[in-house]
Order: structure tokens, then C-alpha cells, then sequence
């Protein structure tokens, strides 16, 4: 499977690979993904379960992970792709994949919500998940330090 | 003495115990509390459970309707900033009176009505036409989206019922050839009652009436999960318990309607009923109860109607239908068949 | 696996509408299932979580418990010269984790779980009012629920 | 001129058919042209808090967002923590965890359907499924301590094992609910006013469901067969014989027909389960020779598995791993980054229900008012769930 993914993307992914049984690893550049994403549909992988993204502070960069199956096709439904790319921290746009997969369109609305990335092209009204009024930076980055206890009293 | 006297007379006069007292307000009531509380028994017994219980738990809490009306005269009213004032106050109460108007021109028994007319089968359905209005008035003078749509739900279905139960009527009036209720609750006493002459016309008349009082599977004005709670959506206190009451106060009269024109009215006219002129009304109030209590129990058998279908059904079906029976009581009619 | 074919038009389904209101009829005359909470209560058996005890003489003072806990419903509260847990019910979820990894078993599932307290500050307790464990009024009329093939659940009185 | 053709109504978050939402439909006269859902009036940032709480920790956690549906949730959880690890559950806990989620997803099943009902009108068909919902807590209350929050698979198996009379328990349980069944046929399932309201209403069809990416009985009943279970079989599932229930219609009454049926695929499972279920364990080994003698002498009396002081701090080796479970409401999908804390330093967990929020857009236009309760409780959504 491995494959005949990475001869169908080229050179477009930097590295495909196979991590573990029925997940396969995607490494693509943020420029090449609605490219990579039209390519991976033309072969049946239809919709995408999860769009979502790691922060890591240190090296000033947003990891953002697309897992991406199928439906249709019950062969590749075995296998969850999924595709990694960075973005800067303090500049986190990127193109939106919901011209290829409508079912990306409320994962990219929670990212943007919650990480803070910028989709272009993603038709948003306002905020999904938190109030409009909400004044915080994005909740799920690092630098956002939600309140913990100790174990005394 | 004589004031006294005058008082009692003009009290017992059928121009006034029969609207205040038998069967009017007083009976509406007392069957209002009665029949709803046999509503949630009925359907708390379907869906196994207890229903109303703790308010006199020795009679399995039949109070608790009384409790309820208690809490909703006390209930705070409030009127919202949007609406017509006069119009929100005023039409729950018009739309109330006007359900409960026709139970004067019932007659209970040959010798007993507060309406001695010739055309009290027509006065009857008359007077129910003009409720429907007042609920479309409350839901625009409500300024709120959800009871402006139930208003023009009950305008919709105002219009696929109607037509119907006239015509069911009409068809009544064909087979008895008569318009008086009296007459036509006289002629039943031969054993042949109306749903047995003319069953086409009696169905057609008893959907519609299930209609005309948005009981299930016609709840589609109050329709909770869509309009919320349809025109009344705004109504707080007692106004809302008068817009409830209102719909069951038509299924009183409409049952009493029923009872009369389709269910042999009095008859059989056996003892003790035929002691004094009011006791056989006592027969038609209970038949009338048994019919109110078939309807409540649709509630826990049926989900209820899209708008559309329920028109739909309405005009493609049961109108079809009236006018079937109208042809059915020609056919009696012009088979030589005399009723009575 | 292909469902069958539904059955039946809609609206003047005669059968449909018969079967319908049949089935309404027949539950008139079956058997409830409520429970009459306040008057009677279920007795859950003995594998049953709920509120805590703790066994003071047993705890070893392992912190174990409180760092488990998902809902920090459990501090080591400084009593004398060692830290003994207490629980704030406010915060509790009965999840059994604090029990379970308890080292001496010093920590005991009640199987109670219904209890009302006066006020908030009640709920937070102390090593010393969790050691007593929870409050058992007079003991309600208790009922086993029984599963039944004809009813669903049955309720036994114990 | 034209915008004033249109009434715009604001349904929920306080309407008794709106759930946590707040949709935004554009009417014209009585039939929908734009429908929005908003949603996240009950988020509870479980990514975020999960951050904070140690690996056990989140097992409660991640029962919370889908209360009716625990037990999937917390698989799908112990699953992808486990492949972390490094670790599996002995075969007997497989297979106990296997009847647990076919338990909780009659259960969830049975949720939706009530909803379904009294989203339609019918108050009968939601105080039945509520009470039948009963007999089924209490098997799982039997098997695990709780009605609802189970919390019971954790990682390397699950905290308790069969209790005695369990599996006739179980059976008399499963022979109520057939028979049961029958009768939610005839009182609402196929009553006639229920067919008229739900047939033909809500239509997604097959490639439109694959592309908006909907999941569980939503999908499948669009005739898609997805199943997690037979796709990526987990824990004892490989072994037992059932079927995906699919229906073509893709409509309201199909969904609701799928989930009718699926009641009966997992009667079926669990009767292979309580038949097939294998000695041994239900805790692994290595766990529990970390427990001092005592506490294991009366963990093997009680059948009351013990955790070891590890579970305080579990530390998997830096790394991903991701998982999938069919929930009853559909997949449920964990994405968890590890670096070596006793913390997630990434936890993500797609819930079903957030993925088929966008089917109400898809599905609601051009129908009438009075359909969006129809088609809201045909999908079985649940708010707290999509919100997280």
C-alpha cells in the first residue's frame, strides 16, 4: 500500500511510510496539500476522519495531521493514512481541503477554533465550538495553561 | 322569601343551570380534570408506569389536575414586550368562551335544552368555527416566531377539518332528514344508532374531531418539538391554562356532539334514566366520556402528522369520505329506508 | 447484511393503525416497571461502587489514592505527623480507582450512593469524617432488582 | 425584496427540539433553504484536560461526552493506550470487553431510538426504550459496579470479572428485549404514522454520505458497509459471527431501522460471547505480579482485579498511536502523541456525533419545518458527544 501511495504522489510527499499495521505515515509540505489531497481522492480515499494539529512551542512549529480513509472502498477502509505538516506557529495558514473532502469542513473549523490555524478557503461563519466572545488565544497550543491541582489539600 | 325563590328558579331555569352548571361549566370542569387525569393514566399505564400519583394517593392522584390549575391561577402572567396587549389578553379568554358556547344548543334530554331550536345540529358546528380564529389572533398577537407558525398551522388545518365535519354532518342531516338534535337523538331509539346507519360519516366526523382538538396523531399546532408549543408558546399562567382548556372543552362538546347525532343520544331510555328530564343526559355525558377517553388514548399509540400529510389527509381522504356518506344516506334515503 | 423491505404504505395502513393501537391495548393490562424511588430502595448487590470508607489504622499514607483520582476528588489532608486522605463529594465520581489501587486496602467501596447532605462544606471531608464513611439513615425498605423474561426487571423486596 | 421572502428561525439552544445547539434555519413559507447548525454550547475542552491528567485519568474523562455510549468510548481509549504501551489484554478480557460494548450499545441504541420517538410525538415508544434501557444497566451494573460510567476496560484488561449468574442473567435479558422489539414494531417502528413521517424524509445518499464523511448506522444506512468491527476487527470480534446491517433507502426510517436491527446483531453477539468466552484471566500477568501477595490472594477471591502502584503514573515510550472503534452512534477515533510523561502531550478524539453534524445540513434542505425533529432524532445525534 505503502507503495502505490508514494508512486502516486511523486515527489509531492516527502516520505511515506508505513508505521503500523493499517497506518501509513504521509509527510507532505504545507504548500502540496489540497495537491496531495486530490491525488489521495482520485485513488478512493473519500473522506477524512480527523483534522487536527500538535503544538510544539520549541521548535516553533504546528504540527497539523490529516487522518484520511475510506468508505467507499472497503479495501483501503482498512488503512488510515495519515498526513503530516508543519506550519509556522506564529503564521499558521493553510489551504483548506474542503474542496476535496466536504468532510473535512467542521475538523478544519475546530482546528481553526482551537489551534488557531488559518484555512483559506474554508467558508467559516464565526467560531464552531467556542462562544464568539471568546477572548483567549487558541486553547489547544502550548502556551494556553489551563489551572491543575496537587494531590494536598 | 321570593328572592330567595326567584333565585333558585332563575338558577334551575335551562337558560341558566344549562350553561353554568349541567352540562356546562361546572361539568366541563369536573370532566376537564377527570379526563385529563385518565389521559396520563392511561398513558403512563401503556408506558409502564405510574403517572399522577402523590396529590390523594387514595384515589391515585385525581387531584392533580385541580393542583394544577391552582398553580396556574397563581402563576405569574407576562406579557411580552413585542405583542399586542389586547389582543394577547383578550383572545385566550373569546377563544375559551366560544369552545364551550355550543354545549348550550346539546339538548341532554327531549324536555331539556337551553336552545329550543330546529337547526341545532348546524348551531353546533357554527359556533365551533369561530374558535379556530381566535387562535390564529393569539399567535400573531404573540410576536414570536414559533406561535405565529402554530397560528397559521391551525389556520391550515382549520381548513382541511372543517369542510369535513360538515359535510359528515350534512350527511347526518340527510340520512335523519332533520336538523334538530332532538329529533334526531329521538329517531335513534329504535336501536339504530348513527354510527351504525351511516359508520362512513361517523369516522369521517370522528378524525376530524381529533383535528378540531389536536389530539395525536393531529397535534401538529402544539407539536412540542417543533413549535415548541405552538400559539400558546408565549402564555403563562392561567391564560395558558385556558388555551389548554380550550381544546378540551372542544373535545367535551364534540364528544356530547357525537354522543347525540351518532351514538343513540339518550337511548335506551331505561330506569332510572327516565325518572326526571335531566338524568338522561347522564347517559349521553357518559358516552360522550367514553368517546373523549378513546381519543386521550391515541396520545400513547400514536407519533403525530407533518402538517402537510395531515392536510393532505384531510382533504384527499376524509373528505372523499363525508361525501361518500352523503351519497350513502342518499341511497337509504332513496331506497325507502325511514329512519325512526 | 440487507434489511427487508419495509412494509406497509403509510397512512391507510388498516393493519398498521390496528396493530398499532393493539399493542397500546395490550400494555394497558401489562405490569409496571417504576421503581417507587423515595418510598423504596434499590438494592444493587454486592459488587456495587458508591461512596468510600477509609480505614484510617490501615492507610499507610502512600498517596496513591489522590494521585488516581481523576476528578481530584481526593487530598492528603496533614494529620498529626502523617497525611491521611479526605474526599470532597462535590467532586466525586464513584469511578473506584482510588479503591482499586489502594496498596492495603484501606479504601472500601459502600455501595452507597444516595446520600443528602445540610449543605456544601459537608461534602468536603476531612480524614477524620471520611474514616466513619457515609451517613446510613434508618434503613429505607430495600428492593433487588431481578432481571425477568416476561418484564424486563422485577423488584424483589430483600 | 427578496431576503424578506424568507423567515429566519432561531431554533435552540433553549427549545424542547433543539438539544445543546443552536440552528439556524432559513424558512420559506414551510420549507427549509438554509440550515446552520452551531454547535459547543456543551464543550468541555476534554483535548485540552487530557493534557493535564495522568493516562488513567482519562479513562472517566473520556466516558463523559457520550454518557449513553461509555463503554465504546473507553475501549476505543484502553485500545490506543495499549498499542502505546506496548501491551495486550488476555483473550477472556477480550471477550469481556466485547460483551460490555454490545451491552452499552443496545443500551445507546435504545437512547436514540426513545428520542427518535418523542422527537416525533410519540411518548410511548421514548418511555419504553427509557425503560428497557433498565434491564440493561443492571446487567452492566452487575458486571462492572456501575449503571452508567463504567470506566471499566483499562489498559492490560478490565477491572472485573464475570459475576455469578451473569450469563443467565444475560440470556433472560436478551429474550425480553426480542420479544420487546416485536412490539416496538407494531407500536411504532412500522406504525403507520411513523412510516408517513420518516420515509422518504432526510434522504443521503450513498456517495454524498461518503463524502460529507457521516459515520455508524447514519452511514450504513445509505448502504455503505462500514463497520469498524469488520474492517479493523478489536478484541474478540474476529472470532464471532455477525452481521453489518445495511439498508439502501438512506432515509430517516432507514437509520432507524438499522439501529432497530443492530439491537438484534448485538443480541446475537452476546449470546456467542457468554457461550464462547475462554478461561483464564482478565488481567495481565505482568500487572499483576506487581501487586503485593495479600491484595492478590484477595483480588483472585474476589474476581475484583486490583491496579498495580504503576497505574499512578503510566508512562508509555514516546510515540503516536492511533485507534478506532465502531461506537453505537458510529467511529470513535483517539489520536494520542506520547512523550514520555506520565501525560498525553497530544490527545485528540473524534467523536461520531461531530461527524455527522454536517449531515443536518445536507439532509434538512428543501424539507419542512416539522422534519427537523424527524430527521435530528433519525441520526441520533447528541450533543454533549460532538461538543467533547
Amino acid at each position: 500500500m505503502a507503495g502505490s501511495i508514494s508512486e502516486k504522489l511523486g515527489d509531492l510527499a516527502t516520505q511515506v511510510s508505513a508505521v503500523s499495521p493499517g497506518r501509513l505515515l504521509i509527510t507532505v509540505d504545507a504548500s502540496n496539500i489540497v495537491e496531495t489531497a486530490r491525488r489521495l481522492h482520485e485513488m478512493g480515499f473519500d473522506h477524512v476522519k480527523s483534522v487536527t494539529g500538535t503544538d510544539y512551542p520549541d521548535e516553533n512549529r504546528l504540527e497539523v495531521v490529516y487522518h484520511v480513509s475510506s468508505f467507499e472502498n472497503l479495501d483501503l477502509a482498512a488503512f488510515v493514512l495519515q498526513i503530516k505538516t508543519s506550519v509556522n506557529r506564529f503564521d499558521p495558514n493553510l489551504p483548506s481541503v474542503t474542496g476535496i473532502w466536504p468532510s473535512a469542513e467542521y475538523l478544519e473549523r475546530e482546528a481553526s477554533d482551537l489551534l488557531g490555524i488559518r484555512f483559506e478557503g474554508l467558508s467559516a461563519k464565526g467560531r464552531l465550538l467556542l462562544p464568539e466572545t471568546f477572548a483567549g488565544g487558541p486553547p489547544l497550543r502550548k502556551d494556553f495553561k489551563i489551572r491543575t491541582e496537587g494531590i494536598d489539600a | 322569601m321570593d328572592i330567595i325563590q326567584f333565585l333558585l328558579d332563575l338558577l334551575f331555569s335551562e337558560a341558566v343551570f344549562v350553561p353554568l352548571i349541567f352540562p356546562g361549566l361546572l361539568t366541563l370542569t369536573v370532566v376537564i380534570v377527570v379526563i385529563i387525569w385518565f389521559e396520563r393514566k392511561l398513558a403512563a399505564k401503556v408506558q409502564l408506569r405510574y403517572g399522577p400519583l402523590y396529590v390523594f394517593k387514595p384515589l391515585g392522584g385525581i387531584v392533580q389536575l385541580v393542583a394544577d390549575l391552582v398553580k396556574f391561577l397563581f402563576a405569574e402572567l407576562i406579557v411580552p414586550k413585542g405583542a399586542d396587549k389586547r389582543a394577547f389578553l383578550l383572545s385566550p379568554v373569546i377563544l375559551f368562551t366560544f369552545s364551550v358556547a355550543p354545549v348550550v344548543a346539546i339538548p341532554l334530554s327531549s324536555g331539556y335544552a337551553a336552545v329550543k331550536s330546529d337547526l341545532t345540529l348546524l348551531i353546533v358546528p357554527a359556533l365551533l368555527t369561530l374558535a379556530p380564529i381566535f387562535v390564529l389572533i393569539l399567535g400573531w398577537s404573540s410576536d414570536n416566531k414559533f406561535s405565529f407558525i402554530g397560528g397559521l398551522r391551525e389556520g391550515y388545518m382549520m381548513m382541511a377539518y372543517e369542510t369535513t365535519m360538515f359535510v359528515a354532518v350534512l350527511a347526518m342531516a340527510v340520512t335523519y332528514s332533520s336538523l334538530s338534535l332532538i329529533d334526531i337523538a329521538g329517531k335513534q331509539s329504535n336501536g339504530l344508532w348513527g354510527i351504525v346507519l351511516n359508520p362512513l360519516a361517523a369516522f369521517a366526523f370522528f378524525v376530524a374531531m381529533l383535528m378540531t382538538t389536536a389530539r395525536f396523531p393531529f397535534d401538529v399546532t402544539e407539536a412540542e418539538s417543533e413549535i415548541v408549543i405552538g400559539p400558546y408558546t408565549e402564555y403563562s399562567g392561567i391564560y395558558f391554562g385556558l388555551c389548554l382548556g380550550a381544546s378540551y372543552a372542544k373535545l367535551y362538546v364534540l364528544s356530547l356532539f357525537f354522543a347525540v347525532v351518532f351514538l343513540g343520544g339518550w337511548n335506551p331510555l331505561i330506569w332510572p334514566l327516565n325518572l326526571n328530564p335531566i338524568l338522561p343526559g347522564v347517559a349521553v355525558l357518559v358516552k360522550a366520556f367514553l368517546v373523549m377517553l378513546f381519543c386521550v388514548f391515541l396520545r400513547s399509540v400514536y407519533p403525530r402528522f407533518r402538517i402537510d400529510q395531515a392536510l393532505q389527509l384531510g382533504w384527499h381522504k376524509l373528505l372523499a369520505l363525508s361525501v361518500a356518506s352523503v351519497v350513502l344516506a342518499l341511497v337509504l334515503i332513496g331506497l325507502g329506508f325511514e329512519v325512526g | 447484511m440487507k434489511g427487508a423491505k419495509t412494509k406497509g404504505k403509510p397512512v391507510v395502513d388498516v393493519t398498521g393503525h390496528l396493530q398499532a393501537f393493539g399493542t397500546g391495548v395490550k400494555y394497558l393490562l401489562q405490569p409496571r416497571m417504576t421503581v417507587r424511588y423515595p418510598e423504596v430502595f434499590q438494592d444493587f448487590g454486592p459488587n456495587y461502587r458508591g461512596m468510600l470508607k477509609l480505614y484510617t489504622d490501615r492507610c499507610i499514607s502512600c498517596t496513591l489514592c489522590a494521585r488516581i483520582c481523576p476528578s481530584n476528588a481526593i487530598k492528603m489532608y496533614k494529620t498529626d505527623a502523617r497525611k491521611y486522605p479526605g474526599i470532597t463529594y462535590q467532586r466525586c465520581i464513584f469511578c473506584g480507582f482510588c479503591a482499586d489501587i489502594c496498596p492495603v486496602d484501606a479504601l472500601e467501596m459502600s455501595g452507597v450512593h444516595d446520600v443528602a447532605y445540610a449543605g456544601l462544606e459537608e461534602q468536603v471531608q476531612k480524614p477524620e469524617d471520611f474514616s466513619k464513611g457515609p451517613p446510613i439513615e434508618k434503613p429505607p425498605r430495600k428492593v433487588k432488582p431481578m432481571i425477568d423474561e416476561k418484564r424486563g426487571l422485577r423488584y424483589e423486596r430483600v | 425584496m427578496s431576503e424578506e421572502r424568507f423567515l429566519e428561525l432561531l431554533i435552540g439552544p433553549q427549545h424542547p427540539g433543539s438539544g445543546h445547539m443552536k440552528i439556524t434555519a432559513e424558512m420559506d413559507g414551510d420549507i427549509i433553504v438554509g440550515f446552520e447548525p452551531n454547535i459547543g454550547y456543551v464543550h468541555r475542552a476534554v483535548e485540552k484536560i487530557a493534557e493535564t491528567k495522568t493516562y488513567m485519568q482519562i479513562i472517566p474523562l473520556v466516558e463523559r461526552p457520550a454518557l449513553p455510549d461509555t463503554a465504546n468510548h473507553n475501549l476505543g481509549y484502553t485500545l490506543a493506550l495499549e498499542k502505546l504501551l506496548g501491551i495486550e489484554a488476555p483473550p477472556r478480557a477480550q471477550y469481556l470487553r466485547t460483551l460490555l460494548a454490545e451491552i452499552n450499545r443496545i443500551h445507546s441504541h435504545l437512547y436514540g431510538i426513545g428520542i427518535h420517538g418523542i422527537f416525533i410525538g410519540s411518548s410511548t415508544m421514548f418511555m419504553w426504550a427509557f425503560a428497557d434501557r433498565e434491564p440493561w444497566m443492571e446487567l452492566a451494573q452487575q458486571l462492572t459496579g456501575a449503571r452508567l460510567t463504567y470506566s471499566y476496560m483499562i489498559p492490560g484488561g478490565v477491572r472485573r470479572n464475570l459475576p455469578e449468574g451473569f450469563k443467565d442473567n444475560a440470556l433472560k435479558a436478551t429474550r425480553y428485549m426480542e420479544r420487546r422489539l416485536k412490539d416496538y414494531d407494531k407500536l411504532f417502528v412500522h406504525n403507520p404514522v411513523t412510516v408517513a413521517r420518516l420515509r422518504d424524509v432526510g434522504i443521503l445518499k450513498k456517495n454524498l454520505a461518503a463524502r460529507i464523511g457521516v459515520v455508524g448506522p447514519t452511514l450504513r444506512a445509505s448502504g455503505i458497509s462500514y463497520d469498524v468491527r469488520k474492517i479493523e476487527p478489536y478484541c474478540a470480534y474476529p472470532h464471532l459471527d455477525f452481521d453489518v446491517v445495511v439498508r439502501e433507502e438512506g432515509d430517516s426510517h432507514a437509520r432507524l431501522l438499522v439501529r432497530v436491527e443492530e439491537i438484534l446483531q448485538s443480541i446475537r453477539i452476546i449470546r456467542q460471547v457468554l457461550d464462547e468466552v475462554p478461561d483464564g484471566p482478565v488481567f495481565l500477568e505482568s500487572y499483576i505480579k506487581l501487586l503485593s501477595p495479600k491484595i492478590r490472594e484477595e483480588a483472585e477471591k474476589t474476581q475484583i482485579m486490583r491496579f498495580p502502584a504503576t497505574f499512578a503514573a503510566l508512562k508509555p515510550p514516546k510515540g503516536e498511536a492511533t485507534s478506532r472503534v465502531e461506537a453505537a452512534r458510529g467511529e470513535v477515533f483517539y489520536y494520542i502523541v506520547s512523550d514520555g510523561s506520565p501525560q498525553p502531550y497530544r490527545f485528540r478524539m473524534v467523536t461520531p456525533s461531530f461527524r455527522n453534524v454536517v449531515a443536518f445540513k445536507y439532509a434538512l434542505l428543501g424539507r419542512r419545518l416539522a422534519d427537523i425533529p424527524a430527521v435530528y432524532g433519525s441520526l441520533d445525534y447528541f450533543p454533549p458527544e460532538a461538543d467533547r
